[in-house]
């Protein structure tokens, strides 16, 4: 892993024995995955025939492995795995060998070698209330970031813990969890947000890194457009019944069964963005709303907070029953003092009529 | 001596509010549908004479006394106060160019009753000394003569004495314990005694027995025109002092709009107590007698007439089918005005407006509407049950040079009486 | 960071529950307010009854007299428009329907959305044909004061946000539904204490006329 | 390993029964309208499936619609990817697989010949070197 040999993607690729037309049919999955045009798959070959191999240090914080699982995870020696066979992944304190103080050095040697080129990922978020809450060999996260990230090119933050905080988060946010973005202000960070999230995408940040040298088209929230670019919602293929006002009620009744739409059920893809629609999950296999569970909309930010999993999305975050309970009480008692004072005018104003007489109808001058 | 100013004038608008009021101007939108139904405005296209427009001092004074907001908005000074300045603008638009005829009150898409509130609001410009001069000459001499005319009992004997000379009819007066005592506007009695004639005709005719007070034969009410309370009480008083008096089962309103709101429906509640008597219109009273058959017709005219329905009433008092059941008895080629019945146009002289000078100028003008309505019918005969409307209308055709006969219903009733019964 | 997302569980959060208390609230003082200037009794003999054809004023005024809309036939049209466009995207759009089944315990059937997208529309169109109405309509124009179009503001933002935030034309999307639900707490917060009171009170009104008039033996 | 067999569903969907979705449906008008364009112009045309939301039965409505025509081709390089025309010649699908046999790229292409098919210019001049390399081998041995 940290054979530091330079050399292009199709020097890579020729030395494991790669055809044209293998690496033509690469680059159309690359392609495909990518969202580009069937037409940019030569410039794509061409491009990637000559990327270079860069270095790439990821950093787990506050996190539960989900996110390095889903990209490991059945995926060798895949399409993911080109790539990453390609880059020089120096360090990653999960999957490598060394730990402890070796570990440590590997990095640091990895940071000094590329210092401003390497790629760093980070899954998990770092916590703020206390360094003492998430440590690696005695060093908080928090410090192990800014050392790191001071250094590369460019931050990809994994997982929606890094992109946005994510669960360690959650209200009441015991650790005083943040994200990537909030502590790395200088360099670009690019949110690869899901939990976890979509295994491609990160192929595909690095494909587009490795061809054009520079970082995909972001949204507001730092994400690639290419993956997060369209909501669950409108690439969902049971859209048509939320558009005939057809909903399952009930996760075991007809409209469940007959697979219309979730939107009753809580499922909060109208408001979430990611792939899932088009990519699925576990080879293709499917999703969670083809599966029959509405989305809980992981990749949006605060997720976690935003009200019942399984209360429709226009539901607001509060007992708005008790609310509205408290407010007619409050109502009725603020509603009687209104009345009161209101009737005490007009007994007021009664009192003090004076007679209207024949002689009273001329103004005072 | 007491005086109106505007601090009376702010507490009888405070007093005037009520639940109707507030759920009025809380609902109002500012659609401005009232004014399409308002002569004064469809005549001028002045949208000034919006009917919902006119009661502006009012609807602060309900803002600003009996809401939170408003109360707050006069805290911080933000409310709009209610000044002379104001009420002596809105005179002209609270009087002049309003009969409280209410047919704005029946467009309103959310229900305001907008004459309601007019009438309300008269209270507040007469305590505050802003009504018309014209029109509190005449209450006052409502109030110390007798009647808004300044006619006296006096005229009204001669006119019996002769009525009873020229027909041969008597005409009873203060004969106590007779069950119907009607009622005359000093209209009658000075420009149309015919009235006073077809009643003694009718009366007879049907074998009732009836009689005119000498204390209280004035139905006319200034106090309701110009907006006091106070002073159609003390008129009221009268009316039912005299029938109490005589122990009268029935007190027959004339053929005069606004009498028939004060005595029918303002009465009572003006003294505080239901009446011991029954108030009839006369046009009710004589369609109760032709279902029963007391009364019987002949000849039927074959002149092409039509009916102006008084607002006060038919739109605001019910008497609707009455007046055409009439007319069908007592003519074969009854036409009906395009807006009739309670859509029907007012003739432009009622809530006090014809007996304001200042107003007449714009009431000519408005008359254009019932001008058109009438001739749009091609009727040679126009038949009506008000005597301020029929004057008005007589006025108003003058005006536009256009001959046309008017009667009242109770005249041509009695003039197609069966003679020998 | 993440202030679209923050600001809209704000809005479902905090402001919905402001909201809502400060409408139920408002609504109740105001009610109180009027019902408490109470009504004199009436001592005259009644010719017809009081609260039936009250009943009926009540449904009888939704429809316009042929007189007036040949007069005025833009505002009718246009309230009619703006009122049936709201009243269905309000009512008859599925995700209302889940919060008001939240809220109250109970819902209704709901419409295809293709059907409340197009209500939304006309919605708009309406409001928009009053707000001109409104502008060059002389007497509107002068009856009209800076309530009438804050109101009409109030009206028209939570259609417009709604059709915006379902069609996706505001970015990201937590925004747009943010705004959309906000654009709703301003109206509640400001309902009670404006014109939009009318909601309400026109069924008093409208009551009281028909029933003052169904005395009078006039239906009105 | 995953073919192209339909997958088990929480809930049954046939062909032939109407599951409310269709988006093959569409597709297979686009399909439609590019042969016309094939036809016309000669502009090829490549339909990316992966990037179309199919809800169940999607793939296998569309599949079944398309049928098999005459030609099928496999490629073996970095897993095996399977070409074969459909029954409406011009119409090819093109499925990607890994060497683990998951499917990496699935396309519609509608073409004269797909362009994986055809040897690229590189591998003409590497071959006729290696065939000249292999004819001199068999000379040398001759006269040897």
């Amino acid at each position: 892993m940290a054979d530091l040999t330079t050399g292009t993607l199709g020097d890579t690729l020729r030395r494991n024995g790669v055809s044209r037309r293998g690496f033509l049919k690469f680059c159309t999955a690359t392609a495909s995955m990518m969202a580009l045009p069937p037409s940019m798959v030569p410039v794509l070959a061409a491009a990637l025939d000559n990327a270079q191999r860069p270095s790439v240090i990821w950093l787990s914080f506050q996190e539960c492995t989900g996110c390095t699982e889903s990209l490991t995870r059945s995926h060798t020696p895949t399409l993911e795995s080109l790539i990453f066979d390609h880059i020089s992944l120096d360090y990653h304190h999960t999957l490598q060998v060394a730990s402890g103080h070796a570990a440590e050095a590997a990095r640091e040697a990895a940071m000094q070698a590329s210092a401003g080129k390497y790629l760093l990922v980070v899954d998990g978020s770092i916590p703020l209330g206390n360094p003492g809450f998430s440590t690696i060999a005695g060093v908080s996260n928090l410090q192990i970031l800014e050392e790191t990230a001071a250094g590369a090119a460019a931050v990809i933050a994994m997982g929606s813990c890094a992109a946005f905080g994510g669960l360690p988060k959650a209200d009441p946010n015991p650790t005083g969890a943040v994200a990537v973005r909030d502590i790395v202000t200088d360099k670009p960070v690019i949110n690869v947000s899901g939990c976890p999230p979509i295994p491609v995408v990160i192929t595909g940040v690095l494909a587009h890194y490795l061809t054009f040298g520079t970082l995909p088209e972001l949204d507001q929230y730092s994400r690639p457009k290419a993956f997060y670019g369209t909501s669950i919602h409108d690439r969902c293929y049971r859209r048509p019944f939320y558009d005939k006002g057809l909903f399952a009620n009930t996760f075991d009744d007809e409209g469940a069964k007959k697979g219309w739409c979730l939107y009753k059920l809580g499922c909060k893809g109208p408001m979430t963005y990611n792939a899932c629609a088009t990519v699925k999950w576990n080879e293709g296999t499917s999703w969670p709303v083809e599966s029959g569970h509405g989305c809980l909309g992981c990749s949006q930010p605060d997720f976690w907070d935003a009200g019942g999993f399984y209360n429709a999305l226009s539901i607001p975050v509060g007992d708005i029953s008790r609310t509205a309970s408290y407010a007619v009480a409050a109502g009725v008692a603020l509603g009687a003092a209104a009345a009161g004072i209101n009737r005490k005018t007009k007994t007021e104003a009664n009192r003090q009529h004076s007679t209207v007489t024949v002689d009273d109808l001329e103004k005072t001058s | 001596m007491s005086k109106a100013t505007l601090e009376r004038g702010l507490n009888a608008f405070r007093e005037q509010v009520d639940a109707p009021v507030a759920a009025f101007f809380s609902s109002c939108v500012s659609c401005g549908i009232c004014a399409e139904a308002c002569l004064f405005y469809t005549e001028t296209g002045d949208p000034k004479y919006t009917p919902i427009r006119k009661l502006e001092p009012l609807r602060r004074v309900w803002e600003q006394e009996y809401t939170l907001v408003g109360k707050l908005k006069k805290v911080v000074g933000l409310a709009a106060p209610v000044t002379d300045e104001l009420l002596q603008e809105w005179q002209e638009l609270l009087y002049d160019s309003c009969t409280l005829c209410g047919r704005c009150s029946m467009v309103c898409p959310v229900g305001n009753d907008i004459a309601y509130m007019v009438r309300r609001a008269r209270e507040g410009m007469v305590a505050s000394g802003n009504s018309p001069k014209d029109v509190q000459a005449a209450a006052e001499r409502a109030v110390r003569i007798g009647s808004p005319m300044g006619i006296k009992y006096k005229a009204l004997a001669a006119q019996v004495k002769h009525i009873e000379a020229d027909s041969g009819l008597t005409i009873p007066i203060d004969v106590e314990g007779a069950d119907y005592m009607p009622l005359l506007s000093s209209m009658e009695v000075i420009n149309f005694p015919e009235y006073i004639e077809s009643l003694a005709r009718i009366f007879t005719h049907a074998g009732l027995s009836w009689t005119l007070c000498s204390e209280a034969f004035e139905a006319t009410n200034t106090g309701i025109q110009i907006g006091s309370s106070d002073i159609a009480r003390e008129l009221v008083q009268r009316i039912v002092d005299g029938a109490e008096k005589l122990k009268v089962k029935y007190v027959i309103a004339p053929e005069c709009g606004h009498a028939y709101t004060s005595i029918r429906w303002e009465g009572p509640d003006l003294i505080g107590k239901p009446f011991p008597f029954k108030v009839l219109h006369i046009l009710e009273l004589l369609d109760e007698l032709r279902a029963s058959g007391r009364i019987k017709t002949e000849n039927p005219s074959h002149e092409r007439m039509t009916f102006h329905d008084p607002c006060s009433i038919g739109r605001k008092g019910g008497v609707i089918d009455a007046p055409r059941r009439l007319m069908q008895m007592v003519n074969s080629n009854f036409v009906e005005m395009q807006d009739h019945g309670k859509w029907n146009w007012c003739c432009g002289g009622g809530g006090g407006v014809s007996a304001n000078t200042e107003a007449e100028a714009l009431r000519l003008k408005v008359f254009k509407r019932k001008k058109n309505q009438i001739e749009e019918t091609g009727a040679d005969k126009l038949v009506t049950a008000c005597a301020n409307c029929r004057l008005v209308i007589e006025e108003g055709l003058e005006e536009y040079r256009v001959e046309l006969p008017i009667e009242g219903l109770t005249e041509l009733v009695a003039r197609h009486l069966v003679e020998d019964k | 960071m993440n202030e679209s997302m923050d600001f809209l569980l704000w809005t479902r959060g905090t402001a919905f529950d402001v909201a809502v208390a400060i409408f139920v609230v408002g609504i109740l003082i105001r009610l109180f307010e009027i019902i408490s200037l109470g009504r004199a009794a009436n001592l005259a003999a009644p010719k017809g009854s009081e609260f039936l054809p009250g009943m009926k004023t009540i449904l009888t005024r939704t429809l316009p007299e042929g007189g007036t809309f040949k007069r005025q036939p833009l505002t009718i049209l246009a309230g009619y428009l703006f009122h049936i466009g709201l009243l269905v995207s309000l009512l008859l759009f599925i995700p209302h329907i889940e919060l008001f089944r939240e809220t109250f315990g109970f819902g209704w059937p709901g419409l295809p959305n293709p059907i409340v997208d197009a209500a939304a529309v006309l919605g708009i169109v309406g409001l928009l044909a009053a707000l001109w109405n409104r502008l060059t309509n002389p007497v509107m124009k002068l009856l009209s004061d800076k309530e009438d179009y804050l109101v009409w503001v109030l009206t028209f933002l939570p259609l417009l946000t709604g059709y915006l935030a379902y069609h996706r034309m505001i970015n990201p999307y937590p925004l747009a539904m943010g705004l959309h639900i906000l654009s709703i707490e301003l109206l509640l917060v400001l309902f009670p204490f404006t014109k939009l009171m009318h909601t309400f009170t026109l069924f008093l009104a409208r009551w009281y006329n028909g029933a003052m008039s169904g005395r009078r033996g006039v239906e009105s | 390993m995953n073919t192209l067999g339909p997958s088990p569903h929480p809930f049954e969907v046939s062909a032939t029964a109407d599951p409310g979705y269709h988006n093959s449906l569409p597709l297979l008008h686009e399909i439609a309208h590019a042969l016309r364009l094939l036809r016309l112009k000669g502009t090829t045309t490549t339909l990316d499936l992966s990037a179309i939301p199919f809800g169940p039965g999607d793939e296998r409505l569309l599949l079944e619609c398309l049928g098999r025509g005459e030609v099928s081709a496999k490629l073996e390089a970095l897993g095996d990817s399977h070409i074969w025309e459909s029954a409406y010649p011009g119409v090819w699908v093109i499925e990607h697989r890994n060497s683990c046999g998951e499917r990496i790229a699935f396309q519609v292409e509608i073409t004269r010949l797909p362009s994986i098919l055809e040897t690229r210019l590189e591998d003409i001049e590497e071959g006729l070197l290696a065939l000249q390399r292999a004819l001199a081998n068999l000379q040398t041995d001759k006269s040897v």
